[in-house]
């Protein structure tokens, strides 16, 4: 069906002329199957090879996700109130490591932050330039929220841009985040509503 | 056409001097065309300077500002890609009315062409804001899925100038392959491979020069409807836009005249620099002289015709705001340049009405500079006056440019110098093979049947065994 | 929102989409690739549960750029206050802003601002601790005794008045200097003796028709805001009101005026007893309360002979008459133009009258109600305290003095010798947010918060239609720790002198919340606890003062006949302009970038002239002018304007300082200079608009070295229809106003 | 831009153009100005620079014309040349007229400034190529172009803190004008989109209606038939479209609105109330 939007949509259409819309077409085609079968949105496409940020403390996600099976938006909290997803409060990460773990070495780095009442220096890994205007919220409320999908699962819609985050320790950047990226999304998924217009993301 | 009574060129010289002549011409000009060629260097040296300030601190200092948002480097562009009309008008049209006295001079008038679009190509890059990003001006398939707005007259432009500058240059190269090969017999060391590699083997066979005819004619006539189309296309910059002053119907066939116009003045200039600088006086004779001046003498009527349809369009039409602009060019703070391109433009070609003037070297020589000056004049009253008084009167400003703009300006002309005088130092300036086909049909014309006799004497060099130069 | 929120926390979050901040989006395509982990992301320590990144919080305040006191909400996110508005809760500001509040962000975070307390030693300002500044401060004015301290402030009011009357007191001296070049002291001084309240409420809205007397009321002026939005009501009401402008320099609000009418500067006087002599005589109203005195003074100005020494052609007197008789009720107003004289008072209060005959007082002009803390109300600035202040410096009067927020070096005329007589004072504090010039004259400097750092409370002198008490709450945290608020330098000037009185109070944050707390419970308005209404009083930023209703009567005072100086030469107006103001603004660069209202002059001084006048002189537009009194010279480009008298020539105030940072040190000149010392002999108020100057040509005109926005077709809109003007019968018809 | 928007949103509007423009927008942001309250003094222009980050520019640039104000007020004296001080002087508060059939679209070579489907005439800064052609085909000549870049000059330490996030700074080369505030407009919208509701009127107020003390600006959308500024259109009997003129010459000539340089077809956003002028 999404080919089928293609091939009728002439803007979309001719944006993919050429050998590279061809390969184009054809993996959207793999994707959008392998989307279709669990729910109608079109995965965006293209990977990254991100490089390893130091953080101040190697936070584990694999741990937390997978292990434990935290939610995203337990510790990433503001990401379906805001434009952005935030990093969680530092009193929130105590609030269970007063307890657990506490003999671990990272841990222990932490604590030390938190008794100095300072947060750690985080590194930023997923960024987008100025002139543009993302917002999770908006995000979230399309792909999970307005098609009752299982919130215990928004790690899935997660990943469309921040990569299968539950199997990283630091999380690094493995998608593109440039805008072709964003607009084959959009336009892959036009019947979500997802706008097409510049001003739309463009500041 | 002209009932000639003096001769274009003297039939009687023979083939072997026309090779030597201007293979000559390669080795050694006189001193004046070093002076020249350093000129041209001081001043592109100059526009370099000026325009890396441009380039870091800022379009500013250009002293663009709001209502004058283009200024003189849109003018110089116009200018030059008008300049580049008379080659073509030279070598293509009158090849089609085989007007053969365009044979001595229409190489470097070709060659005029190609140059004075690469200087005219350089305008834009200067222009743009952000000039690292000039690909987006042409359509690519990119992830992105977005695309130039076809609706744009700039993108036009970026189409119409990249083909015509392909294409003539492609002409003037063709055009060329024959006296490659003479050159590539008649030299050694770097020049004997250059030319050698560029001659594509040729060698004067019946087969190539039936193929060399056909593709030339073929061209010749590609080339004229590309040429009008060009300066249509760019006089759409203005035209297609809503501003008083440029919403002008008679645009296109207004700026083709125009450009016509400047491209003659602007060969007039470099006839009489070339023939002095390499000694052609056999080749570019006064009657050929007299030939293209009267020629641009014609094209300075129509431009001057079309010069009034527009003033009286805009005069008896209703739009109030281009009558307030015409008579504000008239009387305004850009009176003086306005009159002054009238008078250069449309009084002073009334010089080359005079059988006297149009032989007098010297006079030639200062009429086509003011020729052209005018021309300049006349793109500057085009995109400055508009610009500086339109609807919204809030905004009205009057702007001379800045020394930065102005360097770059001049430095433009420095640029197309250097590029036309390396040219013409390398390459054969005066077409060999076809001066040889001017001397033989005149001959024949005459009624001298021996043909025999002429062989005798030398080989045609097009059967090149490099019989002529060493004779 | 929880009591005194932990703003540190705020700043925490910068950094994530503060990114506005970090690099501009259209550069090089270098700086818009990205690359992982450069950028550092700061987490909170403790979630904040009012705050989510990404997202703006509005909070109220009030605005302390003029003495206004208009009410404000500031935009905050990730901990910086990025924009600000009107509070509509606030019935100054109505939810508008002028200029001048818009910049208040520019203040804020101004690069020139002093960062740290500085001592004066060897003749140079040096850096030393709070600590150090302290001690030295008690030590000083445990030294000074009673009236030889004085405080020299601009107007103050709300806790902070309070609490500096208190030190005052504690200090057991009377001096409080306070200085406002923008002032209507003297018509508060009349309306005192006509209505018995100094700042009865004006109501344009209720009026139909305006005769201001110079008075700017929309420009720079008491209250530009409130009045503002008063006039559009005046303009929108069923009847469209009528605006009717007598000045001699057309202000911004003559710009706007039905009628402007130039006239004669110092004859305004004449002007108005002409008019009551044309009430009374005329039109046969009544003449009740009028002092016989005057009723003769009155009768004395036929319409021929008030044409011939204002100037203004006599059908337009009478018809302007007539008008104020047809629409009533009516105001008539008096502004500086006319207050700045040396009969200043006499003028005002015959101005006034005619609202006394036309029967407006109690219709357009209501009384203020009594407000039931005098101890917060404004304690307003004049010029008369400026002139006192000179005196007893000069007098070697003062041993200590304290200033703060006023720059009486750069306001002061030279004619009063105050910048030698500052060198009789020996110790001379100054709190500031900026080097300007009395700061840099100071010997000790106590680096203040901004107002968006701070906390307290403002009482708005002009409060049209209703009373209240401005709150004003820091809106971010310290752009730099080292600056402290006023109100918490107040206190530990007090704590100083009484500790058992007000040690108990950590800081001024917690005496304000005291204060409010102790408040009676009629402001309260139904608060449960004093938890609910301090968080409902810093929500609304308002707090709504009953004042009770009250009817004002009014007596004409008798006043002194005008006297109109004929000697030669023209007047000098220095007239403030909405933007600059007094010269306090010239270093916010929006407002320098802003062109004047009217004569749309940027980044400079000026003067205006009328053609005729200049063509006399054979001075040509733009050219440039020597302008001198008998105190001294300006030199200056001129700008020809109609809308002036020929007899007057304005310098607009605000440039010419010799420090104040980057953005005001050396631009233009300083016409306060050049001022006469004349005071209106009855208020003492110094006589601003009285000097007589001499104007000289020195250049041809330059338009390179004066920029003006837009004069390129010379405001002419050239036949095009840009500003379309419509007759007011055919509204009528269309709109049935 | 995407293929997409240059064919379907524009020719869309020029198809809709005779009956009044695009009925497909959810939005059509406009405006209406009373000249009869403007003041002339200046709030508005100093909110527009304190929300859309404008660069000051300092006295020799603002001399050489290439000031930002994004909404600058005009000051005449009369229909005339001559001055008449006795009526005061006529403002004009000047911003993009966010024209519906807007002339410097179809003229950006990159399609960097296009017709957004809310009915606004977007300029998206990173896309611009600086060929200026769109400023000089603007009857308003309301387009600013970043001649040099402002950022250290005009923002100096720690200036810079008061930058808006919401828009970005527009460095060296790049055209720039106002957008109605699209930021705010933005933020409503997905506040609304959030909420599954439509924006309200009044719920959007672009910083210089909010500044304005007289109120002399109103902002809102004219798709909303109930909304303050539709009302004010219609009372006035001034509606969209590039056919005015004929198609839909006011029935009543006297009424007040009218767009500047209507004759010119570029239908405004943008309704002006004449300034009502009493002869005493």
């Amino acid at each position: 069906m999404v080919v089928m939007n293609r091939l009728i949509n002439p803007g979309a259409g001719f944006a993919r002329t050429g050998l590279a819309g061809m390969v184009f077409l054809v993996m959207l085609l793999m994707s959008s199957m392998a989307m279709a079968v669990k729910y109608d949105v079109v995965a965006p496409s293209g990977t990254h090879k991100g490089e390893d940020v130091p953080q101040p403390i190697d936070f584990p996600h694999d741990i937390h996700v997978k292990d434990n099976d935290i939610n995203c938006m337990y510790c990433h909290t503001y990401a379906r109130r805001s434009t952005v997803a935030g990093i969680p409060p530092t009193s929130k990460c105590m609030g269970c490591h007063k307890v657990i773990a506490t003999d671990k070495p990272r841990i222990q780095q932490l604590t030390k932050y938190w008794e100095n009442k300072e947060s750690p220096p985080w590194k930023k890994v997923h960024d987008l330039p100025d002139f543009v205007h993302f917002t999770h919220e908006k995000h979230l409320k399309t792909l999970a929220f307005d098609r009752e999908f299982p919130v215990e699962n928004i790690k899935e819609i997660c990943a469309f841009c921040h990569g299968d985050v539950e199997n990283m320790t630091v999380a690094n950047k493995v998608k593109p985040l440039n805008m072709g990226f964003c607009v084959n999304c959009h336009i892959a998924n036009k019947d979500l509503g997802a706008p097409g217009d510049c001003w739309k993301c463009h500041k | 056409m002209t009932m000639v009574t003096e001769k274009d060129i003297n039939e009687q010289i023979a083939w072997a001097k026309i090779n030597t002549d201007v293979l000559k011409s390669m080795e050694n000009p006189r001193p004046a065309y070093w002076i020249t060629l350093a000129v041209c260097l001081a001043m592109v040296a100059c526009a370099v300077l000026a325009e890396y300030i441009q380039y870091t601190v800022g379009m500013g200092t250009a002293a663009l500002n709001n209502p004058h948002m283009w200024d003189m480097y849109i003018a110089a562009f116009v200018f030059w890609i008008g300049m580049s009309h008379s080659g073509t008008l030279l070598s293509a049209i009158l090849h089609l009315i085989h007007a053969d006295w365009r044979k001595p001079i229409y190489r470097f008038a070709e060659a005029m062409t190609t140059f004075s679009l690469l200087t005219a190509g350089i305008f834009p890059m200067i222009h743009l804001g952000r000039v690292w990003n000039l690909y987006w001006v042409l359509p690519y398939v990119s992830d992105r899925g977005i695309w130039p707005n076809f609706r744009s007259p700039l993108v036009w432009d970026a189409f119409a100038i990249t083909t015509y500058l392909t294409a003539s240059m492609l002409f003037l190269f063709v055009g060329m392959i024959p006296d490659l090969a003479i050159c590539r017999d008649n030299t050694t060391g770097w020049r004997k491979k250059l030319y050698g590699i560029l001659a594509l083997g040729w060698v004067g066979s019946d087969r190539q020069w039936r193929h060399f005819r056909k593709i030339y004619l073929l061209m010749a006539c590609f080339l004229i409807p590309l040429a009008v189309s060009v300066h249509s296309i760019v006089s759409a910059d203005f035209a297609m836009s809503i501003m008083p002053g440029w919403h002008i119907t008679s645009f296109p066939p207004y700026f083709v005249a125009g450009a016509l116009y400047s491209g003659c003045a602007a060969i007039i200039t470099l006839f009489i620099l070339l023939r002095y600088f390499f000694r052609f006086e056999d080749y570019m004779t006064l009657p050929i002289m007299e030939k293209t001046a009267k020629l641009t003498f014609a094209i300075a009527m129509v431009w001057t015709y079309l010069n009034l349809i527009e003033f009286a369009s805009v005069w008896y039409g209703h739009d109030v705001y281009n009558k307030e602009l015409l008579i504000a060019k008239a009387t305004g703070a850009y009176a003086w340049i306005f009159w002054t391109m009238l008078f250069c433009g449309s009084v002073l070609p009334f010089a080359l009405a005079f059988r006297k003037l149009r032989r007098h070297m010297p006079t030639m020589f200062v009429v086509s500079l003011f020729l052209n000056l005018g021309m300049f004049f006349e793109r500057w009253m085009i995109v400055a006056p508009t610009l500086s008084m339109s609807h919204e009167p809030h905004q009205w400003d009057i702007m001379y440019g800045s020394i930065v703009e102005w360097a770059i300006v001049f430095g433009s002309f420095g640029w197309f110098g250097m590029l036309f005088l390396i040219f013409v130092k390398v390459f054969p300036s005066v077409s060999m093979y076809e001066v040889k086909e001017m001397v033989f049909h005149r001959k024949r014309s005459a009624g001298e049947e021996d043909l025999a006799r002429m062989t005798d004497h030398a080989k045609p060099a097009t059967q090149t065994t490099g019989g002529g130069g060493g004779a | 929102m929880s009591g005194k929120m932990n703003r540190r926390s705020f700043l925490k979050v910068m950094g994530w989409s503060g990114a506005g901040v970090a690099l501009t989006g259209c550069d090089m395509p270098t700086t818009v690739t990205l690359e992982e982990g450069k950028e550092e992301v700061m987490s909170y320590l403790m979630p904040e549960e009012y705050v989510i990144p990404g997202v703006g919080v509005w909070y109220a305040s009030t605005c302390t750029q003029c003495a206004a006191g208009c009410g404000i909400h500031g935009r905050v996110r990730e901990g910086r206050v990025l924009k600000l508005e009107g509070n509509p809760d606030s019935a100054v500001s109505n939810g508008k802003l002028c200029m001048m509040g818009q910049a208040g962000v520019q203040g804020h975070y101004n690069p020139d601002r002093i960062s740290t307390p500085m001592m004066r030693s060897g003749g140079s300002l040096t850096p030393v601790s709070w600590d150090k500044a302290l001690a030295m401060l008690e030590e000083k004015l445990g030294a000074v005794s009673g009236n030889r301290f004085a405080w020299f402030t601009g107007t103050v009011s709300g806790h902070q008045s309070a609490l500096l009357t208190n030190h005052l007191d504690a200090m057991g001296s009377t001096n409080h200097y306070a200085h406002e070049v923008v002032n209507n002291a003297v018509s508060r001084a009349v309306n005192q003796d006509m209505l018995g309240e100094a700042n009865p409420r004006l109501r344009l809205d209720k009026a139909k028709m305006i005769v201001s007397f110079g008075a700017d009321f929309m420009g720079a002026s008491q209250s530009p805001v409130q009045y503002s939005v008063q006039y559009a009501k005046f303009r929108t009401n069923k009847e469209r009101g009528l605006l009717v402008q007598i000045e001699s320099k057309m202000s911004l609000t003559g710009g706007s005026a039905d009628l402007w009418l130039a006239i004669k500067p110092g004859t305004e006087a004449v002007l108005a007893l002409g008019m009551a002599n044309l009430l009374l005589n005329k039109i046969k109203l009544s003449d009740a309360g009028i002092p016989s005195d005057v009723r003769t003074l009155i009768n004395s100005y036929d319409i021929s002979k008030v044409a011939k020494i204002t100037g203004v052609a006599g059908d337009r007197i009478q018809r302007v008459t007539q008008l104020l008789t047809e629409r009533s009720p009516s105001l008539v107003l008096a502004g500086a133009s006319v207050e700045g004289q040396t009969q200043g008072y006499a003028t005002t209060a015959a101005i006034m009258m005619l609202n006394h005959i036309l029967g407006n007082v109690g219709k357009t002009i209501e009384s203020a109600g009594d407000f039931p803390f005098p101890q917060l109300m404004a304690k307003q600035g004049g010029t008369a305290d400026l002139v006192a202040f000179a005196e007893a410096a000069k007098a070697k009067k003062l041993d200590t003095v304290i200033f703060h927020g006023s720059n009486p070096v750069y306001t002061a005329p030279e004619s009063l010798g105050l910048t030698e007589a500052m060198a009789n004072i020996g110790f001379k504090v100054a709190i500031s947010q900026f080097p300007d010039e009395t700061t840099m004259a100071a010997d000790l400097v106590l680096p203040m918060s901004s107002y968006l750092e701070d906390w307290g409370t403002q009482v708005p002198a002009d409060q049209a239609e209703s009373s209240a008490i401005q709150v004003q709450q820091p809106l971010m945290e310290k752009l730099n720790a080292e600056t402290k608020g006023f109100g918490d330098i107040l206190l530990t000037l007090l704590k100083q002198r009484k500790k058992e009185e007000y040690g108990q109070f950590e800081d001024y944050y917690a005496y304000l919340r005291n204060a409010f707390v102790a408040m009676p419970t009629s402001v309260k308005n139904d608060a449960q606890s004093n938890d609910e209404f301090w968080n409902a009083a810093l929500q609304t930023g308002v707090i709504k003062v009953d004042v009770g209703a009250k009817d004002l009567q009014s007596t004409v005072v008798s006043f002194a006949a005008p006297v109109v100086d004929d000697s030669a030469g023209l007047t000098l107006m220095p007239s403030p302009r909405l933007g600059l103001f007094d010269g306090r603004h010239a270093n916010l660069p929006w407002l320098q970038e802003a062109p004047d209202q009217i004569s749309k002059v940027v980044w400079d001084s000026w003067a205006e002239m009328h053609p005729d006048t200049a063509a006399k002189m054979g001075i040509e537009n733009l050219g440039l002018v020597k302008v001198s009194s008998v105190q001294g010279s300006v030199t200056l480009r001129v700008v020809l304007l109609k809308g002036m008298h020929a007899d007057a020539v304005a310098i607009p105030l605000g440039q010419g300082h010799e420090a104040y940072g980057r953005y005001a040190k050396g631009l233009g000149i300083n016409p306060l200079h050049i001022l006469d010392a004349a005071t209106d002999d009855k208020t003492g108020e110094l006589a601003m608009y009285s000097t007589r100057v001499t104007v000289k040509r020195v250049g041809p005109p330059d338009s390179l070295s004066i920029v003006r926005m837009g004069t390129g077709a010379g405001d002419s809109q050239v036949g095009r229809k840009l500003v379309g003007t419509v007759p007011v019968e055919q509204v009528r018809r269309t709109e049935g106003t | 831009m995407s293929l997409d928007n240059i064919l379907n949103h524009w020719s869309d509007y020029r198809k809709g153009a005779e009956e009044g423009g695009h009925h497909e927008y959810e939005h059509r942001w406009a405006m209406a100005i009373n000249l009869d309250l403007c003041t002339g003094c200046n709030a508005c222009s100093t909110a527009c620079y304190a929300e859309n980050n404008l660069a000051v520019v300092g006295k020799e640039k603002f001399e050489s014309g290439q000031a930002m104000h994004w909404m600058r007020i005009e000051r005449y004296w009369d229909q005339q040349e001559l001055e008449h001080p006795e009526q005061g002087a006529s403002f004009l508060p000047m911003m993009c007229q966010q024209c519906g059939a807007a002339t410097c679209e179809p003229v950006c070579p990159v399609a960097a400034t296009y017709h957004t489907p809310d009915g606004l005439n977007a300029q998206v800064y990173n896309r611009c190529i600086g060929s200026r052609y769109c400023s000089n085909n603007c009857p308003f000549r309301v387009r600013y172009f970043n001649f040099y870049s402002y950022y250290e000059s005009s923002w100096p330490e720690p200036m810079e803190q008061q930058l808006n996030p919401d828009i970005t700074v527009r460095d060296k080369g790049v055209m720039e004008k106002c957008t109605f505030c699209v930021q705010r407009i933005r933020t409503v919208k997905d506040k609304a989109f959030m909420e599954d509701r439509s924006v309200k009127d009044g719920e959007v107020v672009t910083a210089c209606a909010q500044a304005c003390p007289t109120s002399a600006i109103v902002f809102g959308d004219t798709m909303d038939e109930n909304s303050m500024v539709s009302k004010l259109w219609k009372k006035h009997q001034v509606e969209r479209g590039i056919y005015q003129k004929t198609k839909y010459a006011k029935k009543d000539t006297d009424l007040r609105g009218y767009r500047i340089f209507e004759e010119l077809n570029i239908d405004p956003s943008v309704m002006y109330l004449e300034r009502v002028r009493e002869d005493i």
